[in-house]
């Protein structure tokens, strides 16, 4: 099998302006976030977000002028309030959303990762999304004479970013039983690249041990970095919580051009690489906040 | 768990945000199938307090992720891994959740949140505001309320700040479909279920069998009627036998939430959030 | 929750003539054998079943006259050859075959599991399949423009039977890393009724060991057995390896009604329960042939 | 594994089973992703003799489960878990399996096997006889072949019993469409790949670019054109170059045949079989 192995750089630098990238994760879980940071870093524009729920990772790319679109079925950091930059962004007209329910968007990747033109739902019948976007969603009656049902038009991302606990050099990537979020199952199949960070990269025996954690073949993927701590600030069970301390200073912030700038600026610019960027986050105080989160609440 | 809750007096000094866990709590029996969402810690209070109480065999999905878990206590998020600790089940949300929600069969209790709620119980998450792509707020986002309200499933929103702004007359985007326009349009479009009640912080309402429009059930103790549609931004119908009192907690349901469910207090962050 | 444990008789007394019943099996793998003669004994009639490959059960079910139907990609023994009397059954008109590929199949249950009309596919474009059975394959244009596709109407079975490696008395049922067959994912969710067989029923306590591996949520299973050896003689990894001795008993009698009848005497029929079905099948040296799976050929 | 494969010398007493090894190893290359079926002992033979010699980055997927596994040697069943030991992933049929095949763009190459092959490539495994619902000889049923056919693989046939009635005119039931009545009919219906070329134990054929009949690549050592075309049930196109004899095994190829990948001579069954 071919050597997936690449550095953040050589991975984002597959990422080409004014492509649609999907980003695994959920509210303040899961998120690719080292490569989130190297998009901003390599100062990518016209971006497409695809997220199921987005969270920080969506407000920084807002920040940082890296999307002007976003699908997907929410944005917000749950607890942590809304995601203000991402809300300015789009009340000022500088991303335009297209927004879909989760089965939906589960849909649309879904037709996208089988390489069919759509796939029904019943979902969002007599919502205003409909309306909203007559390119993507189509109502069509049943052949069998049964109930109408909304078709979902294909979407195949250029681009899927993916956080996993574990992949070996060929790109076999291999998750922990957590929460398995839609996005995993689906955007990776769906997208035409993939790029993934993992924890640790390991001997392809490792992954002999428990082959049915391997979540990706490593013939779907196109480079694979280590990055440890690469979720942070969001959780990544069971290895790490989310860091509740560093997502208050950012909402601390967020609601302020300057200063989110001026975050951006310390936090994702200035660290050279993820052993600096988490010594800007709190180093070892951060690491071991992350760490109890079992025991806290 | 205690069994003395069918007996308990009611509770002197109980708090809103308990009362709108005993009343949702109240809607759960056993044998449901509820799930939570995210930022939901009175719906996860008022799950497990029934679990403790009247419904043991109510299953919960703890947000769609963990069925049956035994979670310490209600931790600082309704959607991550300390909330469906000790889980039976780790539901995969492509392939599991999603198709036993869609099925519908399983699943079919929902409680959720909305910014803007209107007389026949349509749900804005997504925008406030006319123009859609330029709004004045820019909501979450709809996530996976549009399909609960259209396949069929029965909802129980809850309001924690009940007020003109989210109790409004017509939602500026309808991103949850309730009763639409009233009448029978829901059935006719073909969907099952829909909205059951609203709880707030001021009062419990439900929806007119026939007309589907909104109408007051209970006041909590201490509010008026007149306060209740002062604070709505459209008329409430009453009903006939006028508007009761919501009924209390009583004294055990209120040692359960303080001391086992959630010492910490979780529940009142929905009330301050907001 | 509520307590699903029941009888072998209990269960398939659930099931009534006439029903469509899928069962979770591949050619010489995991089929729930135990449920199948219990079909035999309750002498049910008229059932329409549904595999994705079938093996011996397809055999047995038809040398007693309990199927009048099959839907479903195949019917072999793989190794061991045809299934003969299933052959016989439909080269004599007893049995009418709705084939179907697996796509085909997959699309029809996936189709009855999401309770959509119909799922598309691009499976079994330009094949003899699709003139056949116009009441279930119906080709639509793409309302986006795109190619035509095959909608498959959603197939919905009464009564869906699978043996598993354990459960607890509540229906949660938990299955080994090994193969997961399409059948295991999809039959269950599309049934009106599960009918389970496990290995082993334990206490809850054990499936929170590993909530990973739990397959079906208890809310989904009608009822739950214990039945150690349930799958025998298919092979149920990786507890036990087929019994090859005991398919080629069946081999040689398959090809002559009066024989296969006889057989189905001996080994269905006569013996009252699971421990007497193992005593006849070959007892210890039976179950010591399929516990060396693992260095055997 | 052994490295003097390219040097070794012609085997002198390799048998046919062999002889279809090695031809079908030749048609899979590193970076290739492929599957074998069940009952597929050749060409499981020969993914694993690719791997050893010439394409150690093939990627082979065992039985559409196990994910370049370490079996120690070829079980007697090509679809069950002595086959995928060691496998860095097992995936799970619905959700992974079918998902990666019919997208087009992973897993390209698959070997199967029918009980009639036609002169354009179309398979049959369903019936033989002309009514369907009362056929002369009931077939195990397409299984995956109807997709496999349909998605844009290429697939390679093996036949290891060349005979007028495996090898037909016109298949009694298309159960995996080939090039259907030939020339463009498979392209004008949008299907992409399809056979590529069938190896049996007489002669290797393929199919004329424009035509899409079934012609003669090469003949066994052994046997004759004339004796080729006897067997077959058809009249098979003759290319260019005539027919020139199919390249026998290497000396090496043979011994790793026979004493690492299948030392039980299991690939001698799908001779037997039929």
């Amino acid at each position: 099998m071919k050597d997936k192995v690449a550095t953040l750089e050589q991975a984002v630098a597959l990422v080409s302006d004014g492509d649609v990238v999907a980003l695994q994760n959920m509210a303040t879980q899961a998120a690719p976030m080292a490569l989130v940071r190297e998009l901003i870093r390599q100062r990518k524009r016209g971006i497409g977000l695809v997220v199921l729920v987005g969270g920080m990772a969506v407000d920084w790319l807002a920040t940082a002028g890296v999307i002007d679109r976003l699908i997907g079925a929410a944005v917000t950091m749950e607890q942590f309030g809304l995601c203000q930059q991402y809300r300015r962004a789009v009340e000022g007209g500088r991303v335009r959303v297209e927004e879909l329910s989760e089965s939906l968007l589960n849909a649309r990747l879904g037709a996208g990762a089988r390489n069919l033109p759509f796939l029904p739902t019943r979902g969002a019948l007599g919502t205003d999304l409909i309306a909203l976007n007559p390119d993507n969603l189509q109502l069509i009656e049943d052949p069998f004479g049964g109930d109408t049902v909304l078709a979902c038009r294909a979407l195949v991302p250029d681009v899927a970013l993916v956080h996993a606990h574990r992949a070996d050099r060929y790109g076999n990537v291999q998750y922990e039983p957590t929460a398995i979020w839609p996005d995993i199952a689906i955007m990776p199949k769906a997208a035409k690249r993939v790029l993934v960070t993992v924890e640790e990269i390991v001997d392809t025996d490792v992954l002999r041990r428990n082959p049915d954690r391997t979540i990706l073949p490593g013939f779907t993927v196109d480079a694979v970095v280590e990055v440890p701590y690469g979720a942070h600030p969001t959780s990544f069970f069971p290895n790490y919580g989310y860091d509740a301390v560093f997502h208050r200073r950012w909402t601390e912030v967020a609601r302020d051009d300057a200063r989110a700038k001026d975050f951006i600026d310390r936090y994702v610019l200035a660290p050279i690489n993820q052993q600096e960027y988490l010594h800007a986050a709190g180093g070892a105080a951060a690491l071991q906040r992350i760490a109890d989160w079992e025991e806290g609440a | 768990m205690s069994d003395d809750w069918r007996s308990s007096p009611p509770a002197m000094d109980y708090s809103v945000d308990e009362l709108m866990v005993t009343v949702l709590a109240d809607q759960f029996h056993d044998g449901d199938q509820a799930c939570n969402g995210m930022a939901s810690f009175i719906p996860v209070a008022a799950f497990m307090l029934a679990r403790a109480t009247h419904a043991p065999e109510l299953v919960w999905l703890a947000s769609s992720v963990g069925l049956e878990p035994r979670p310490k206590r209600i931790p600082a998020s309704t959607l991550e891994a300390p909330l469906w600790r000790d889980s039976v089940m780790y539901l995969e949300q492509y392939s599991d959740f999603w198709t036993y929600v869609l099925n519908g069969r399983w699943i079919g209790k929902f409680c959720v949140g909305a910014a803007q709620l209107d007389q026949y119980g349509n749900a804005n998450n997504s925008v406030i505001g006319t123009d859609y792509h330029a709004p004045k707020v820019r909501l979450p986002g709809t996530a996976g309320l549009a399909d609960l309200c259209s396949i069929g499933k029965q909802l129980y929103y809850w309001n924690p700040n009940h007020s003109p702004r989210s109790l409004v007359a017509r939602v500026d985007f309808i991103s949850g479909a309730g009763y639409l326009d009233g009448g029978d349009a829901r059935e006719r479009l073909g969907l099952g279920g829909g909205p059951q009640i609203v709880v707030s912080n001021l009062a419990v309402m439900d929806f007119h069998p026939d007309s589907k429009r909104m109408r007051l059930k209970s006041v909590h103790p201490g509010h008026t009627v007149e306060e209740v549609q002062a604070a709505t931004g459209f008329e409430l119908l009453l009903s006939e036998d006028g508007a009761p009192e919501t009924q209390v907690p009583t004294q055990a349901q209120v040692r359960l939430i303080r001391d086992v469910i959630d010492p910490d207090g979780m529940r009142k962050r929905d009330l301050r959030r907001r």
